[in-house]
């Protein structure tokens, strides 16, 4: 790209991209239109009606109630279609398919560390393959970042303490922006760096490639020794934690009442932060590994819990209750999966 | 030309609020609300002066896609400065403290405000908060953004932010004041007559204002508290090592500033209402209506602080809630974009500067509403946000809608406040050179901030110079524009001709005494007999003609 | 309302204090509020779980401490601070205030309660 | 009663709007006060939702006798500033000034109470960011503190704290409203500054009334 005149648009690359788009060419129509019409009329009436002589008097109009009506409910009508346009835009945009692939990113002032999960790790960069949904788990090691990639029209907030997804499908290969959209100091504005989506066998190439390393699925099931989570989360007669195995999308039952999905942001918080939630029929007796695990090690033990553990089936036999609820088949909460 | 020489008495050579004590006391303990709004005026012109010289800075930095003219460090002193200068300590307190504290009394045909001594003590206070501010800015600087968005600026910031922070939570107090002085001044303190159907819309905006005033500004106090326990004690109220949510503070941020912006706009609107039915001469089409959505923005605006926490962990289904009622908070904007329009119908209208300010705000105000449009459509701003779509929304509305209504009102009544006229031919060139500078500036903002530029970036990538020289190219335009008004304002003061007590023909019960007022504000208590904007009953001699009454 | 009206129009103060608080009822409210006060500690020693179960026990405990808290903070509204006796615009403060506190904290917590990223999951 | 003329200042036109006005610009700044309060409550809620366990575990080392008894002692407060404001509007000079010196009595008690409760807390380390060893590890069990316990106290001590600050800011102007009571300067018709310190009064005392449940009897059960 030159110094000629830029074009209007971000290329679009990804499949979301041209419905935001076309939603943007909308509300641009609707902006044309009152403006044009507003400040036109202003200018109108500011012409014809201007005063010619000292003698000149205004004629007093009293507003007919139609009109305020009008002029209310019209653009409201025009909201109530952007809303609803809006809303299942988002939800389009912020929820994955169930065949995404993961990648995690974790966020540090100023880099992105993103590692696949055959463990290849890149840095400032991101290969992504052509055609495949990719999910990102977001996590900040210090301050508030965003993860923000515009040739798709994706962007998330990247916050220390919790973890937040994004995803996209590439529809375009070639090389794109990404950038740091949230202010962490000093250099917010070089912690940027390139999305590069290839053909899947060339991405396959790529992971092969000099980037190569030990997946985390692997390195953290060696955490998972090291740090002796083992000792509670083996199944065995002294177990005194929860059975860990088919655990990753099921419902958990909460001390206390409640329940939640044993999603990537609850396994994560389960293991950083577990007096938070209690599962139900357990006391909470696991350390805090708030302060002494590094988010890279917290997503190996996820890729863990997630990749291995959640693939295996929970064994028949286990002490206590699994996963928390009985027959841990059942569905979800109704009041949960209802907000779709 | 034709001096109304029935409009009010002349008072010439007696004594006004100005002449009737000039020592320095009498001003620094004056509890007279005129003076109180002139001490505003000086103070509001101060940090807007900062807030422009950091502008500059921005823009000039922006001209090129390497850092290469400021620091990476004091390029983040230099927006977050121009941010916190131009919020808290221009645009929050301009309108209301110096238009709304020199005419809230003077419209309601009361002596004073309710409780002088403490509109004397919110100046102080506001001063107080500002010296802090002004000290964290130019000593150390204040690199957090005008958000103060933890964990960075509670844990890691190397700024002076504990002293920014004070100096808005005390800032605020200044603002509470003059919220709780106009609530009470308006309820109770009316002329008689005086019905609140009766009352100028620039009396309604500022009540709407003052309810937001009252019960918003406590909240960012009470937030600043956290983050300063925080920051100095390590609390961990937003420390996710201790179990505390950043995103919270976001929530309380926002509780308060989301409403603020309205602090900012309502008050605008309020003066648009006066400066369009004047130079129309008709009354404001559909009164109660923009009366009322003055009311109905003040309360919705309450309730849709989450539309800046889309792409937060911030849950979906709050959001849409935040989605919907922030498009609901669009609807009453609209209806008073279309009663001033319609105002116009034939009216009488004529082109006088503050007329010429209307227009720029109508044009601009309406872009930067409708942009507001798009980032409330949930879809659509995950990919602006944190943009510089976003940046040029806000100046749009703030700059195109609240300053531009502040320059009006300022145009509009400078004749009543000091008693002299200004250049017709400089202000008029002022009005323009901002109008079109302001667009240079920040329309092509836009579109780089839909190419996905990012907000508060030192340096870019090359391929979006070109926008970024155009809009650092405007903004000069647009500083010339603010830099007239100094020197030609300056000017009448000393040198601008006479004003008669209503240069406009207007209505309002604060063109019923003499320019500038006396102290106590009329001589006699006026009694209201008629609605606003009554300009059916208005006598021929009082219309000004065109070209005004010089 | 409206004000100055003219001078001569007081209303006249006697009729206001036949209405207004006596000794007696600020004895009477002192008392209600050290009554409520020994209330609410021996309902929040009280264990709901075994009859209501664990969540809901606890949740009766809160229920209860909130319902007299409000109840004794209307008490001195209304009759400390007057407010039964002044005008309509007063009680409108107050009730907005509450209501204002409660688009504060009752939206926020809607957040924090439906906070999930696992849509996909029950697709 | 030349005093009282000279009270109306002079952009009132009587006496009436003057009082009207001072009361609704109290009731107002109260407002005010509600949401400053307000944003505390939102985070209580907030973390307490969070961490329902940890909060309770934080109340259990609060004492609720002293918690009881202070509120006791607010409430008494309350009552004798209701009868300081009910002796101005009948006119009692030494009412007034009695009235309120028992006000500012039992105002002395409650924050000497609160200095004792402090105090232990010191001596526990449960003042983060000041003596904040307790907040992390329980000493007696050595045992790790459930996460949400620091901020508890965080809540603790900012709740209580700016509560404490309301108090001693009021404690002054009760004392300087009580010396111009017995000076006179108050009567039947013009007592507005007894009246709009006893709103202010009154509400510290509703803050309170709602921090003792949320604070102190959490962890009774
Ligand atoms: C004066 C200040 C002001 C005003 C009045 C507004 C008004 C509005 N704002 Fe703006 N806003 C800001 C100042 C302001 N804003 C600031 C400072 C920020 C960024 C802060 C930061 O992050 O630093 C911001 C950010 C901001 C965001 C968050 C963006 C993000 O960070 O991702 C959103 C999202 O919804 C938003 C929406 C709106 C809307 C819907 C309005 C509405 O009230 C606008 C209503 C007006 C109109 C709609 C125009 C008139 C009507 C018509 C012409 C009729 C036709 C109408 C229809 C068809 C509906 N604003
Ligand atoms: C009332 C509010 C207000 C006003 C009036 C302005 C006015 C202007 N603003 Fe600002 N702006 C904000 C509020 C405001 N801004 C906020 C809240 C932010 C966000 C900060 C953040 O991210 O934290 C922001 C951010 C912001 C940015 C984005 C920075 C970034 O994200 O990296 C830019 C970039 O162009 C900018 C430009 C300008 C310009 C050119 C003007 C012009 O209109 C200014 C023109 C005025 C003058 C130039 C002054 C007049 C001249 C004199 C009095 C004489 C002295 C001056 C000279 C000799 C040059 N502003
Ligand atoms: C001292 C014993 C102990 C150790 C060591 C331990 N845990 Fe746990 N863990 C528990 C108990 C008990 C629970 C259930 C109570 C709770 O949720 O806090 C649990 C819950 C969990 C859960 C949530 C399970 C569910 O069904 O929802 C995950 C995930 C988990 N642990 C992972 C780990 C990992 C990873 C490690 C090592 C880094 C680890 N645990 C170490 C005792 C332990
Ligand atoms: Cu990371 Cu900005
Ligand atoms: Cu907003």
């Amino acid at each position: 790209m030159g110094k000629s005149f830029p074009p209007l648009l971000p290329p679009q690359a990804s499949t979301v991209a041209v419905e935001v788009d076309v939603l943007y060419a909308l509300l641009v129509a609707i902006l044309a239109f009152f403006t044009l019409l507003i400040a036109g009329l202003f200018l109108f009436f500011g012409v014809k009606y201007a005063r010619k002589s000292e003698a000149d008097r205004p004629i007093q109009v009293h507003p007919p109630m139609w009109l305020e009506i009008a002029w209310s409910v019209i653009p409201l009508l025009i909201c109530v279609v952007l809303f609803v346009w809006g809303v299942a835009l988002y939800f389009k945009i912020y929820t994955p398919p169930k065949d995404a692939i993961t990648i995690h990113v974790v966020g540090k002032r100023w880099m992105w560390k993103i590692q696949h999960m055959s463990g290849a790790r890149e840095i400032n960069e991101l290969h992504v393959p052509l055609g495949v949904p990719v999910r990102l788990l977001l996590t900040s090691e210090d301050v508030i970042h965003a993860f923000s990639l515009p040739a798709f029209r994706v962007k998330r907030d990247v916050i220390p303490g919790t973890m937040t997804t994004m995803w996209f499908n590439a529809t375009k290969t070639g090389e794109f922006h990404l950038f740091c959209a949230e202010y962490c100091g000093t250099k917010h504005s070089e912690m940027n760096g390139k999305v590069v989506v290839m053909e899947k066998d060339a991405y396959q190439r790529w992971l092969a490639g000099p980037n190569a390393g030990l997946p985390p699925a692997v390195q953290g099931a060696r955490l998972f020794e090291e740090l002796n989570c083992i000792s509670c989360h083996r199944n065995g007669a002294e177990q005194r934690g929860p059975v860990l195995e088919g655990l990753f999308g099921k419902p958990v039952l909460l001390k206390g009442g409640g329940t939640v999905v044993a999603d990537d942001t609850y396994i994560r918080e389960s293991i950083v932060n577990p007096t938070a939630k209690t599962v139900n029929g357990f006391e909470s007796l696991m350390p805090v590994y708030l302060s002494q695990l590094s988010e890279e090690q917290v997503n190996a033990l996820l890729a863990y819990v997630r990749d291995t553990l959640g693939k295996e089936e929970a064994p028949k036999a286990s002490p206590k209750p699994a996963a928390g609820l009985p027959g841990s088949a059942a569905s979800p909460k109704p009041s949960e999966s209802k907000g779709r | 030309m034709s001096t109304p020489n029935h409009a009010a008495p002349q008072y010439q050579e007696e004594e006004n609020y100005l002449t009737h004590d000039t020592s320095i006391q009498s001003w620094l303990l004056t509890r007279d609300h005129k003076r109180i709004a002139l001490l505003y005026l000086l103070s509001v012109t101060f940090f807007f002066t900062i807030g422009g010289v950091f502008a500059t800075l921005v823009r000039i930095e922006l001209l090129t896609p390497a850092g290469d003219f400021l620091s990476a460090e004091f390029y983040n002193q230099a927006f977050t400065s121009h941010g916190v200068m131009m919020i808290f300590f221009f645009l929050i307190p301009v309108v209301p403290a110096v238009l709304g504290n020199f005419l809230v009394p003077l419209m309601v045909g009361a002596k004073d405000l309710a409780f002088p001594r403490i509109n004397l003590l919110s100046w102080y206070i506001f001063i107080v908060g500002a010296g802090c501010a002004v000290f964290a800015v130019l000593t150390g600087g204040l690199d957090t953004g005008w958000t103060l968005y933890p964990p960075y600026s509670s844990a890691y910031s190397q700024s002076r932010v504990t002293w920014a922070v004070a100096g808005v939570f005390i800032a605020g107090f200044a603002s509470i004041l003059t919220g709780v002085n106009f609530i009470a001044t308006v309820h109770r303190m009316r002329a008689p007559g005086l019905t609140w159907f009766r009352l100028p819309l620039f009396v309604w905006a500022h009540y709407a204002t003052s309810l937001v005033m009252v019960l918003g500004t406590p909240v960012i106090a009470i937030t600043m508290v956290l983050l300063g326990l925080e920051r100095v004690f390590g609390f961990g109220f937003f420390d996710p090592a201790k179990g505390g949510d950043p995103v919270l503070f976001q929530h309380l941020f926002w509780f308060y500033s989301h409403p603020a912006v309205y602090i900012m706009i309502l008050p605008a609107m309020g003066v648009i209402s006066e400066i369009i039915s004047t130079f129309s001469r008709q009354k404001l089409f559909g009164y109660s209506f923009v009366a009322m959505s003055s009311l109905a923005i003040a309360i919705l605006g309450f309730l849709v602080w989450g539309h800046h926490l889309f792409t937060t962990s911030q849950s979906a289904y709050t959001g849409i809630l935040f989605s919907a009622l922030t498009f609901l908070v669009a609807i009453p904007s609209a209806i008073k974009a279309f009663n001033w329009t319609a105002t116009l119908y034939k009216g009488s209208v004529v082109w006088e500067t503050p007329m010429l300010f209307a227009f720029g705000f109508m044009g601009l105000f309406l872009i930067g509403g409708l942009t507001g449009l798009f980032l409330a459509t949930m879809g659509m701003d995950i990919h602006l946000q944190d943009t510089y779509f976003v940046v040029s929304h806000f100046h749009y509305v703030m700059v195109g809608g609240g300053v531009m209504g502040y320059m009006g009102g300022l145009h509009f009544w400078w004749p009543k406040i000091t008693g002299r006229m200004y250049s017709q031919f400089w202000s008029k060139l002022s009005a323009m050179l901002i109008f079109a500078g302001f667009n240079f500036t920040f329309f092509p903002q836009f579109i780089l901030g839909y190419m996905g530029m990012p907000r508060r970036y030192h340096s870019y990538p090359e391929e979006w110079q070109v926008l970024n020289v155009m809009s650092t190219m405007g903004a000069s335009i647009l500083a010339i524009g603010y830099i007239l008004p100094g020197i030609y304002l300056t000017h009448s003061i000393f040198l601008g001709k006479k004003a008669p007590a209503n240069p406009w023909g207007a209505t309002g019960l604060e063109w019923k005494t003499s320019s500038p007022p006396p102290p106590h504000n009329f001589h006699e208590t006026p009694i209201v007999t008629t609605e606003a904007y009554d300009y059916q009953s208005l006598p021929l001699s009082e219309t000004p003609e065109p070209g005004g009454a010089r | 309302m409206s004000a100055s009206a003219s001078p001569e129009i007081h209303p006249e103060p006697d009729h206001e204090k036949h209405h207004g608080p006596t000794v007696k009822m600020y004895f009477a409210i002192f008392f209600a509020l050290a009554i409520l006060t020994v209330v609410t500690v021996l309902a929040a020693r009280f264990d709901f779980a075994p009859m209501l179960g664990v969540s809901m026990g606890g949740f009766a405990n809160n229920v209860i401490a909130l319902s007299i808290a409000f109840t004794k903070a209307t008490l001195v509204v209304l009759f400390f601070m007057h407010v039964k006796y002044e005008n309509k615009l007063v009680g409108l403060a107050v009730v907005s205030s509450v209501i204002w506190l409660s688009f504060l904290i009752l939206i926020t917590i809607s957040d924090y309660l439906t906070r999930t990223s696992s849509w996909h999951l029950f697709n | 009663m030349t005093s009282l003329a000279a009270s109306l200042q002079h952009h009132f036109t009587d006496f009436k709007q003057q009082k009207e006005s001072a009361v609704l610009g109290m009731w107002s700044f109260l407002v005010q006060e509600v949401m400053f309060f307000g944003g505390l409550f939102l985070t209580y809620a907030v973390y307490r939702s969070q961490y329902p366990q940890a909060f309770h575990d934080g109340a259990t080392h609060l004492d609720v006798v002293l918690g009881g008894v202070n509120t006791i002692v607010l409430i008494c407060s309350s009552l004798t500033m209701a009868m300081a404001v009910h002796a101005a509007s009948k006119g009692h000079r030494g009412g007034i000034a009695c009235w309120l010196l028992l006000t500012i009595f039992f105002g002395s008690i409650f924050l000497g109470v609160k200095v004792v409760e402090y105090k232990e807390k010191w001596d526990h380390g449960f003042i983060p960011g000041i003596s904040d060893h307790g907040l992390t590890v329980d000493h007696e069990t050595h045992q790790a503190r459930p996460t949400g316990f620091a901020l508890y106290f965080a809540l603790y001590f900012a709740m209580t704290g700016l509560h404490a600050i309301h108090m001693i800011i009021g404690i002054p102007i009760l004392a300087i409203i009580a010396i111009n009571g017995l000076r006179g300067r108050y009567g039947p018709e013009y007592y507005t500054p007894v009246e709009m310190t006893g709103l202010y009064w009154h509400f510290v005392d509703i803050v309170w009334i709602f921090l003792f449940p949320l604070l102190y009897l959490i962890g009774a059960h």
